[in-house]
């Protein structure tokens, strides 16, 4: 076929909602674009893991611990999804894994804030894995049947995790006069960054209606950010905690809430690197990558050992 | 007795406790993801383990006592795990020898305590031997790979071998609250398990073509299992409880 | 006015412990026996001056409060120490280029809180300046040392450089409780000492044979005077308080 | 002068009480024992450092933690004088380091035990300082005058940090329950090895009699070993705490108490390398000695640059 029938039945699929498969046709800069945006996706489940790993062997009781570890390992488990969804587009995860540790390939800027105390794993809970849902549900329904079918699996478990990130400021609220501000002083430090997860303004965002159009994306940046904020209002008021913003007040017009300028001056200037953990947090990735290369090898040495005549697909797990 | 049964219960959580919190210190920093999720399975699996020994410590004494009373707010000299469990993870190669001897260990010693005649431990016993035959298997798989892997691999696995050796004599001696168990079946006589775990880790070794080292002549470190440790573990507890002991009294 | 200088006495307080506390880090384990004893006997210094200050903060409150009780039972949000105190020590070159930027800050400063209309403040700046000159000097001749010593020294030192200069800005800003002490002359104004310490800083970096970062185009860290820390201040108080915290109301 | 005449004078010296210098002639089998005696103490003091620094970073008070870094940075000033005191007599520093990092070298078993709580700080400082003056003292009388003098500085020190340790274990004993067993604790487990460092028994003590001989040996073994037992007891009296030795009880007609017999088998066997810390304490100081020397390196480097004509002792400093 020529490719401008081969544009055609893509097109038609997309139109008719009919998911495009790693075997399909599809135009070079949708696959561009859902490489970057997987992979994308993927590294930040990976450096996400590292803020609140940062608080597994201080977790205040046994219960808080084995859930916590089991939340950090989830996000592990999500990346191998991701990663093997960005794999059916023909990149392999060495390649991502490089182009993260070079510093090519970009993270969600969130997790270039440290996490100071335990009411910070609540709010990553409740906030950051929030937002991460807002965005993410609807990708269960995006044309690209891989990252489609790694989304369901995972939304499934991201709003699991935002339960317990609620229970946990839940519990904070409920408990002493130290820990309301523990959660509170949280919640002052983790929204702003947590409404920036949604993106530029629509008016600044280029690529969203590209993106809507490949049915990769079905709400614009500005519309998601302001479901957040109405659904937040309401559960900080559950909580008894506040979120820091004197503009925010209900709209009765709008029935949304109105909302404060986000700085988007920090936001831009975390991805450009210059954020509070941005080298830590790379750093960390690039020591467990180096720590890890004899181990890799001898995993591979061993294996071709044993399996002489095995295609490389065998050694798989041990790539990297 | 009583307090026997409590001191033993308690040996039985910390083990599993500080094996699954040095564990964990991997999770986020493993040599690849596969791995990294894997331990972090493992460490799940050990703090579960502590979590069911500690409740039942705790409802052997009263209600003021709970798990996490007993896992925050004791002191190092009280802790009554296997130095094994309890000296840092080192490189890859460390942890894997450290983990793979203590679960051959923990394999041993779990195929008795299933017929305790203590029904709880029994049952711990039971649902932990599951748990702990896969992380005999995942560890022997590594120490197998890193043995016959690259020269790197084999000089880092033997090197960690070396280190590790001596923290294993431990297992097979037991502390006076142990022994006044065997009696009544209570508690597992774990001199009487060494063979079968020699058996086992020199099987391993072979295939990993490292050689068992000469037991008889190796001095051995002692002491966790009666609250004498390695200057790590304060270190480990410091971390481990700074919350509990920072907000005193609080809900988590 | 009250809590503004206990909190500006706080964070000099801060300052200085948790920099004698990592600096203390190296004590037995420095690259030489003559400088072991030099970083202890700076680490030395730091803790006492922390002292008088947590002593006089401690007498602006009432009779209950303690240099201890402020040290030891403060958590992480709570200390206003500046962020390059509490970052892990690296290498030497990265101590020693910390501790250069750090007492370089401190001479520069020193030299105008004896100025305080707050005598006691004032008092201890006169006492700490003469070691903070020692403190300048010896980690100067190191910089310059290493700086134009071996091609391995030049490559860490610089690299060390690079770690620690975002970790500078924040001495020129002012906190709030700081900026509201200057109009009664009892704080320093810290935006005014940038360009002697700027001056002092760029002619060791020349001997060094270092260049001086571009400043202006240099993103900085900020946080530490209000309680933003790192991630590592943290595990620094879980160590050092913890017996305090886990024998609470004690004599020691 | 002859071999023969020459040993007449060392000999007429050492009988007289004249200190030998380190230009005079002395026998080898003096010098070689001095060297092999003063550098094993220069090295206790060092590896000695260890388990004290142990405590520095969660030492409890402002106080206390001030007190403990000067103390261990005092004992690597008595490392120093001692390392000068044998290179009087033609070792240098590098080998005697080198003799420690390779285990050819001894250095006091006790430092082989791990310091498990805040009250092995106290102990240290009174049973081990302690046991160590009693050996030290006779030692400012040593025959080889900068060993001598170098003692002479050291027990000034040392009393001082006794002392401290006594108030560190009284400050426990006079505080809460927990305290008193910590303060009880802490003897029980450092009393036989503070015993030990005495050394064998004298009828297994093969060197003792050249040694006095040479006068830098004034008493045995045993004699200084049930001095320390003596004046202990009425020190653990103070305290209100017990000596871990149901065989302790004053013997009226020796005017001296008599004491249980120590374990010479887990003081052989600490020896040999088998204490709980021995791998630890050996393996931190040659990491601080590899992590070193690029530092050493570059300070000689630079020295050389700076005074090219300079004789090489102006570099004593960076050696090691």
């Amino acid at each position: 076929m020529a490719t401008e029938e081969l544009q055609k039945v893509f097109d038609d699929k997309i139109a008719e909602e009919i998911r495009i498969e790693p075997k399909d046709w599809m135009p070079d800069d949708y696959r561009k674009t859902l490489i970057r945006q997987i992979s994308q996706h993927a590294h930040s489940e990976i450096v996400g893991m590292l803020p609140e790993a940062n608080w597994i062997t201080r977790a205040p009781s046994l219960r808080r611990k084995a859930t916590l570890l089991a939340k950090v390992q989830d996000e592990a488990g999500h990346g191998l999804y991701l990663y093997s969804a960005a794999e059916t587009m023909g990149i392999t995860r060495e390649e991502m894994v490089d182009q993260l540790l070079s510093g090519k390939a970009k993270y969600s800027s969130i997790f270039n804030y440290p996490t100071l105390t335990w009411a910070d794993i609540g709010a990553i809970g409740w906030l950051v894995d929030g937002a991460a849902i807002m965005n993410q549900v609807p990708l269960c329904r995006a044309s690209y049947g891989p990252y489609a079918r790694a989304m369901v699996r995972i939304c499934k478990e991201e709003s699991f995790h935002q339960r317990q990130g609620f229970e946990i400021l839940l519990t904070l609220c409920k408990g002493s006069k130290e820990q309301k501000e523990m959660a509170q002083d949280a919640l002052n430090r983790w929204w702003w960054p947590s409404l920036m997860m949604f993106g530029p303004n629509d008016d600044t965002s280029p690529h969203t209606a590209q993106s809507m159009k490949w049915k990769i994306k079905r709400f614009s940046n500005d519309e998601l950010r302001q479901k957040f904020v109405d659904v937040c209002n309401e559960q900080a008021d559950i909580l008894g905690i506040t979120i820091p913003d004197d503009k925010l007040v209900w709209n009765e017009k709008r029935q949304h809430y109105d909302f404060g300028e986000i700085n988007w001056n920090e936001f831009f200037n975390v991805i450009k690197g210059n954020g509070p953990c941005n080298k830590e947090r790379l750093a960390a990735r690039v020591s467990a990558h180096e720590n890890g290369e004899w181990v890799r090898e001898a995993a591979l040495a061993y294996a071709r050992k044993k399996a002489p005549k095995s295609p490389s697909g065998e050694f798989e797990s041990f790539r990297n | 007795m009583e307090n026997n049964l409590f001191n033993y219960t308690l040996h039985l959580a910390d083990n599993s406790l500080t094996m699954g919190h040095r564990l964990s210190e991997w999770t986020g920093h493993g040599p690849m993801l596969e791995q990294d999720i894997a331990i972090s399975n493992i460490a799940l699996d050990l703090i579960g383990q502590s979590r069911n020994f500690y409740q039942y410590a705790a409802a052997l004494k009263d209600d003021s006592v709970t798990e996490d009373l007993l896992a925050y707010l004791r002191d190092a000299r009280e802790f009554k795990n296997l130095l094994i469990t309890e000296i840092p993870n080192g490189d890859w190669a460390k942890t894997i020898m450290k983990l793979f001897l203590f679960s051959t260990y923990q394999f041993c010693f779990y195929q008795k305590l299933i017929d305790s005649s203590d029904k709880q431990l029994a049952a711990i016993a039971e649902k932990s031997l599951k748990e702990v035959t896969y992380h005999v298997r995942w560890s022997s798989e590594w120490v197998i790979r890193l043995g016959d892997g690259t020269e790197e691999s084999n000089k880092r696995i033997k090197l960690a071998m070396e280190e590790v050796w001596p923290f294993t004599g431990e297992m097979f001696q037991p502390a006076e609250y142990e022994s006044l168990l065997i009696n009544n079946r209570i508690s597992v006589d774990v001199s009487e398990i060494k063979n079968d775990w020699m058996g086992r880790v020199k099987s391993v070794l072979e295939e990993a073509t490292l050689s068992y080292p000469e037991d008889k002549n190796t001095w051995m470190q002692t002491g966790g299992k009666n609250g004498i440790h390695t200057e790590h573990l304060g270190y480990l507890l410091a971390e481990m409880q700074f919350l509990q002991r920072a907000y005193p009294g609080c809900e988590w």
